[in-house]
């Protein structure tokens, strides 16, 4: 039972961790770096609390070995803001409520983040077929699609880049 | 899902003596073995993970075909415009697999490896005629896709082998494929029933070569003769298409299970090859 | 309640609410930095974990945990022999009436195990690793007994008895044999005979819905530490702290001083958080193994060892003249109550007809005990069940008499002064109105397609008060904080600023709402029933209003004038008395600045039982296309119109009814437990238990009608449940109209709908 | 006098069938007094397990609340939610 020492970038900072065996990605982050936004609410891929976006990729955490990690580029919810600015989805989904318990949102926004970089004009029936794998029980989805629609506009006005 | 070594071998090579080794899976993007070993469906044990091997991510051209790393997963297949526009139902079967999230990472190999019946991408490779390169400690050999599932959750692979790439043929001209499947929802299901069809037509428009591989109504994907056969000579009219949803539903052989009855299973196969082969017909008469 | 405004204010007065200002709690949830159940962590915390029964329905014959206790590592090793054996009784808990015992057997099995998942044992370890190798090595041995899941089977005679003394409740005369059968209901008024001789048409089904889960994305999860003198903290993700803190002190025998419960952010309850399953638990392990426990559930046990609410079968006759006016109902519901007595019936027999002025009618209800997960609350429980059942049968009525679906319900809608089915009498509500609001919107009008169907179905809910607390804060600065004991599920925070800030004539960025735990804060119902933004919201009101009255005495003394020459207003105290002050004016911030000098610190506390929370009504329209050959139906269009009182924050409120109805979508569609031939779940995943996606959904368009209600300060009624009770039979009736068949049993899968068509 | 009433089959056990009754009482907590002389234990299970709903308007353990001469009382199963 060896443990593997990973060397990763999060959120652009240099980061290691020894990772147990069997561990995943999201068990590093939220148990080994502190980075709790990523969340757990399935451990089987089916839920999309847990995204994060590995080298350019969105990915479920929780079906990525912490040790694969190792030399990759890994960008979480933490990472989203600059500093105390908010991304555009960030502030879309507050003013357009688009979260009521918030624990999906993390994940959400990360996905919705891996969207706009694709495709920044998405229609509202591709916005709802990449979103489809982050479970949301709370909003019935209408909000968070119009914030991510909303957040899409305004980004293309302002040219700013996902 | 304690007491699991990890190791990322650098060639393929090391990776065969690695798997070699009593319990060791290959780990390409994860998606069915993480969950399983979560859910303690599989034994611990040692996880070689191919994606370190020169190859094993990546798509390229060879003699008019393509060759796909094993572990390259289905979002970058989704987005090889040269592969999506010679093998559109491979492409778009493979897309199916899972939400945007799974298809970061989930691999053609690894959804062919895990053996289940109802697989997306498998049906659609079969009725491709897809071969698979496999690599084991007595070298390598190519085989058919079809050969590699001989049972839900078993395959041939020998301890230490595992698939390296998948290869596609060249495509003949005025030929396509298509797949579809039925799923509950609209996203995040395992098919139900999954039919490929892939499809040649002479220069008059009639189809000379079919082939029709159905998921999901049998411990492995069934390729349908007798519902390729009733299209071959034909425009994909009516009468033909009929005949397909009967020699379809023939070869199904399903059980009743928490995702659908064997009957729901048959009589939507059948449906579902009618619509499959138009839009397979539909690609092959626009393609010159 | 002497300082109490008990009028709602008229909308056109009021600054704050009705605004949609950005939630307080907003930014650290789309930060990730809100800390939620499975987010904390304290020094020297173990790994707790549960063993659960493989088996529906088992005697346990023996436990023994010696080789477990060996494993090093493993620190704690609990079963039930470590809880006080409690003797029945029930208690208002948290809202509604619970068992004790019952809890604490649900918690942790006691002789015998009652369902797939049912606790049998648990343990606290230095690793997650070491605690899974301690539950493999805890040897049960089960003497294995025959199982009931379905509700039918499980009322017949010879069905296998899940407690030996349970002898159902309600009969006329008691009964000599025990059976599965809790407990008969039955509501009753008029001459059902007779109101079925005066009809002209006559429509009878059987219906049949699934068990399904809330299907929160949070699963359950709990810190627990027993400190050395016996003073506990708790910090778990749940509907109540304070119900979390009187569950724990029944069910370990402790005194509720001894119990301190922080409230972590809550990732959704609707219903399935207004118990414990891991609390008590964390603390026996915490208590054995002198260090703090962390229990975070799977998806895996959340499904088998949770929620979730009843299976059901519902018979309807129904009886109408020609011209739509119902003269008699019968109707019988059973409901699956999993292994311990309390599924949701009795609501379920009082809202069935709620809808309905009918003259004759009998509503019966069965409590049926059975070898699955005891149900738990879900978004007015009880409701959606009955309401497929009624609103169905409304639906082929309709259909039999040639009417309208809308026309033949408002042609029998209770208004104000009519008599409910329940029993009182209503005022104040606003169901017709949602049926006008649905009846002429485009959307009723529009035309539909081949193969699409257009259903229509009400629903109604009680909502309720109960008890609240709530503190205001001023600060030095003018500004305040808001401190109430209910977790925000859905936004509650900015409703408490918001009443808070109009009160005081603040803007909302300058009231601070806070959750306190159960030390910091008086005692709380749960949030739960649609109660937070009414009860709480009261309790917030009134705090907002002693400061106001205080403020204005402290003004009036600064200024040497009466009291009464003092007015408040947006946000300052005015001079009003004749003299040199006339027409001063001191701002919140002044008087807070030179608070010391006018009596100390600015604050108020205001501890309520709230009473006449205002009945919400719905109207809803689904539009749906149907597959002719797959089955697959389509959500097309969906627009939900409901009575909301008046809306404090309209875009939650919006969202209270877009989530409500979503829920109800995958409840009419493909959500459905699954239990294997030996009882054993076997969709325990997000995989296939389906939730809706945002793939499955269109937009939902809700039409929020304000019908004020005059025992709020602003109007407000509770909006969170009702949604969730129409879309089940408005999805149905669309259904029924695009195919041409009545499907009377949910979920309304592909292969059912295609099954149907092949018998059409 | 108040007229009280339950749609409710439990109610009936108490009362011998009788599914209304008129009960002299100012308040909540004498009509549970009244009702637990008249028919013993009526009272109790009205204060643990019943709302009372006062002229349309449902209260739940508000034992002051006051009964206007006349008033309509319906008793009521209490009533949680999710």
């Amino acid at each position: 039972m060896s443990r593997n020492h990973v060397s990763a970038t999060v959120n652009g900072d240099p980061v290691e961790f020894l990772s147990h065996p069997g561990a995943t990605l999201l068990d590093a982050l939220r148990d080994d770096l502190g980075l709790t936004g990523s969340k757990e609410g399935c451990g089987s891929g089916d839920c999309g609390a847990c995204s994060v976006i590995l080298d350019g990729r969105l990915v479920c955490s929780c079906l990525v070995l912490a040790a694969e990690a190792q030399g990759r580029r890994i960008e979480t919810i933490e990472g989203m803001a600059d500093g105390a600015t908010l991304h555009p989805l960030q502030q879309k989904f507050l003013e357009h409520a688009a979260l009521q318990c918030g624990f999906c949102t993390p994940g959400l926004l990360v996905a919705a983040k891996a969207l706009l970089e694709v495709n920044p004009d998405p229609s509202e029936s591709e916005t709802r077929y990449w979103l489809a794998g982050n479970l949301c029980r709370c909003t019935g989805y209408d909000k968070v699609i119009r914030a991510v629609m909303d957040a899409a506009a305004d980004m293309r006005q302002a040219r700013v880049p996902a | 899902m304690s007491h699991i070594d990890y190791m990322a071998p650098a060639s393929a090579e090391e990776a065969a003596t690695a798997l070699a080794a009593h319990g060791a899976r290959a780990l390409g993007g994860g998606t069915d073995l993480l969950v399983q070993l979560r859910a303690g469906r599989l034994p611990p044990g040692p996880i070689v993970d191919l994606k370190r091997i020169p190859g094993a991510i990546g798509i390229r051209r060879e003699g008019g075909g393509f060759i796909i790393g094993a572990a390259t997963p289905g979002m970058a297949i989704g987005e090889n415009e040269a592969l999506a526009a010679a093998w559109p139902g491979v492409v778009e079967a493979t897309c199916l697999i899972g939400s945007t999230q799974i298809q970061g990472r989930a691999s053609m190999a690894g959804n062919l490896c895990n053996a289940s019946p109802a697989a997306d991408s498998v049906p659609a490779m079969i009725a491709a005629r897809a071969t698979c390169v496999i690599v084991g400690p007595s070298g390598r050999r190519t085989i058919p896709v079809e050969a590699i599932a001989v049972g839900p959750g078993r395959t041939c692979l020998e301890a230490g082998e595992f698939v390296l790439e998948i290869r596609l043929p060249p495509r003949p001209p005025r030929s396509a494929d298509a797949y579809l499947r039925s799923i509950p929802r609209t996203e995040m299901d395992i098919a139900v029933v999954g039919v490929g069809v892939n499809l040649t037509l002479d220069e008059s428009g009639t189809i000379a070569e079919a082939r029709v591989a159905i998921g999901a109504v049998g411990p492995t994907v069934v390729i349908a003769k007798d519902a390729a056969a009733a299209l071959v000579g034909s425009k994909a009219d009516d009468a033909a298409l009929a005949k397909l949803d009967a020699a379809a539903r023939a070869a199904c052989r399903p059980i009743s299970d928490k995702r659908g009855t064997a009957e729901f299973r048959t009589s939507i196969a059948g449906v579902l090859a009618r619509r499959v082969a138009t839009i397979a017909y539909e690609r092959a008469t626009s393609r010159p | 309640m002497s300082d109490v405004l008990d009028r709602p204010e008229t909308a056109a007065d009021l600054k704050v609410v009705g605004t949609r200002p950005v939630r307080p709690d907003g930014a650290d949830k789309v930060t990730g930095r809100a800390t939620f159940g499975a987010d904390f962590a304290m020094p020297g915390m173990l790994v707790g974990k549960i063993k659960r029964s493989p088996h529906a329905h088992a005697r346990i014959v023996s436990i023994d945990t010696r080789k477990a206790r060996a494993i090093p590592g493993v620190k704690a090793v609990v079963t039930a022999a470590d809880f006080p054996d409690l003797a029945s009784e029930v208690m208002e808990g948290g809202e509604s009436a619970s068992n004790m015992r019952d809890i604490a057997l649900n918690c942790m099995a006691r002789d015998k195990a009652l369902y797939d998942g049912h606790a049998v044992a648990a343990v606290a370890a230095t690793s997650s690793a070491a605690a899974d190798a301690a539950l493999a090595a805890i040897e049960v041995v089960y003497e294995r007994l025959p199982h009931v899941i379905e509700v039918e089977a499980a009322m017949q005679a010879d069905a296998p008895l899940l407690h030996a003394h349970l002898f159902t409740a309600g009969l006329d005369t008691p009964p000599a044999k025990a059976s599965n059968i809790a407990a008969r209901n039955r509501l009753a008024r008029g001459d059902v005979d007779a109101g079925f001789m005066e009809a002209d048409a006559i429509v009878e089904g059987r219906y049949v819905t699934a068990a399904v889960h809330q299907g929160y994305i949070e699963p359950h999860a709990t810190v627990a530490a027993w400190g050395a003198d016996g003073q506990c903290q708790v910090w778990s993700s749940s509907q109540g702290q304070f119900m979390v803190r009187t569950y724990c002190a029944k069910v370990l025998g402790l005194d509720s001083s001894a119990i301190r419960v922080t409230p972590a952010e809550i990732g959704g309850g609707f219903g399935g958080k207004t118990t414990v399953y891991l609390e008590p638990l964390a603390l026996a392990l915490s208590r054995q193994a002198g260090a703090p426990v962390k229990m975070v559930m799977t998806r895996d046990e959340v499904f088998r060892a949770t929620g979730p609410t009843s299976g059901a079968v519902i018979e309807v006759k129904l009886g109408a003249k020609a011209d739509g006016t119902l003269t008699a109902a019968n109707i019988v519901l059973k409901y699956q109550a999993g292994a311990f007595p309390g599924s949701p019936v009795v609501p379920g027999t009082m809202t069935a007809l709620a809808c309905y002025d009918v003259a004759n009618f009998e509503v019966t209800g069965y409590d049926v005990v059975t070898n699955s997960p005891k149900v738990a609350a879900y978004r007015a429980p009880g409701a959606p069940i009955s309401a497929f059942g009624v609103e169905s049968a409304m639906d082929e009525l309709a259909i039999k008499l040639g009417m309208d679906p809308i026309a033949l319900r408002e042609k029998n809608a209770v208004r104000d002064g009519v008599k409910a089915a329940y029993g009182p009498t209503f005022r104040d509500i606003g169901y017709v109105e949602t049926l006008e609001a649905i009846r002429d919107h485009p959307h009723y009008a529009a035309p539909l397609g081949p193969n699409q169907g257009r259903g229509v179905a009400v629903g109604f809910w009680f909502n309720v008060g109960g008890e609240s607390t709530a503190a205001v804060h001023v600060n030095e600065d003018g500004t305040a904080v808001v401190v109430t004991g209910n977790p925000d599920v859905g936004g509650s925070r900015a409703a408490m600023a918001m009443m808070a800030a109009e009160v005081l004539g603040l803007t909302v960025d300058k009231v601070r709402p806070i959750v306190a735990d159960t030390a910091a804060i008086g005692f709380s119902m749960l949030t739960g029933g649609s109660r937070t933004t009414f009860a709480t919201g009261m309790a917030v009101t009134q705090a907002a209003q002693k400061i106001v009255a205080d403020l204005k005495r402290r003004a009036a003394s600064v200024w040497e004038v009466p009291i009464d020459g003092v007015e408040w207003l947006d946000g300052s105290a005015v001079c009003l008395a004749p003299g040199k002050t006339r027409g001063a004016a001191m701002t919140l911030a002044e008087l807070a600045a030179t608070s010391a000098k006018t009596g100390g610190p600015i604050s108020a506390s205001v501890s309520l039982n709230a009473q006449g929370a205002g009945p919400g009504f719905a109207a809803h329209i689904c539009d749906v296309e149907v597959d002719p050959e797959t089955g697959h139906v389509t959500i097309l269009r969906y627009t939900a119109a409901q009575d909301v009182g008046r809306a404090i924050h309209p875009a939650y409120v919006e969202g209270q009814i877009h989530g409500g109805v979503a829920q109800g979508i995958g409840w009419a569609l493909n959500e459905e437990y699954v239990f294997d031939a030996d009882g054993r779940m076997e969709n325990a995943g997000f995989l296939d238990y389906r939730v809706p996606v945002a793939s499955d959904l269109p937009m939902i368009e809700a039409i929020m009608i304000e019908v004020a209600n005059p025992r709020h300060p602003f109007g407000a009624k509770g909006v969170g449940e009702v949604p969730i009770v129409p879309p089940l039979a408005a999805v149905a009736n669309a259904v029924r109209r695009a195919i041409g068949v009545r499907m009377t049993e949910l979920p309304l899968s592909p292969p059912k709908i295609r099954a149907a068509l092949d018998g059409r | 006098m108040v007229k009280v009433a339950a749609a409710d089959s439990a109610f009936r056990l108490y009362t011998d069938g009788l599914g209304e009754l008129e009960v002299e009482a100012t308040s909540v907590r004498r009509l549970i007094a009244a009702l637990e002389a008249r028919f013993p234990g009526l009272g109790e299970h009205v204060s643990r397990r019943m709302a009372v709903a006062i002229d349309g308007e449902i209260h739940q353990d508000a034992d002051d609340a006051p009964l206007r001469p006349g008033a309509e009382v319906w008793l009521i199963p209490k009533i949680g939610g999710g």
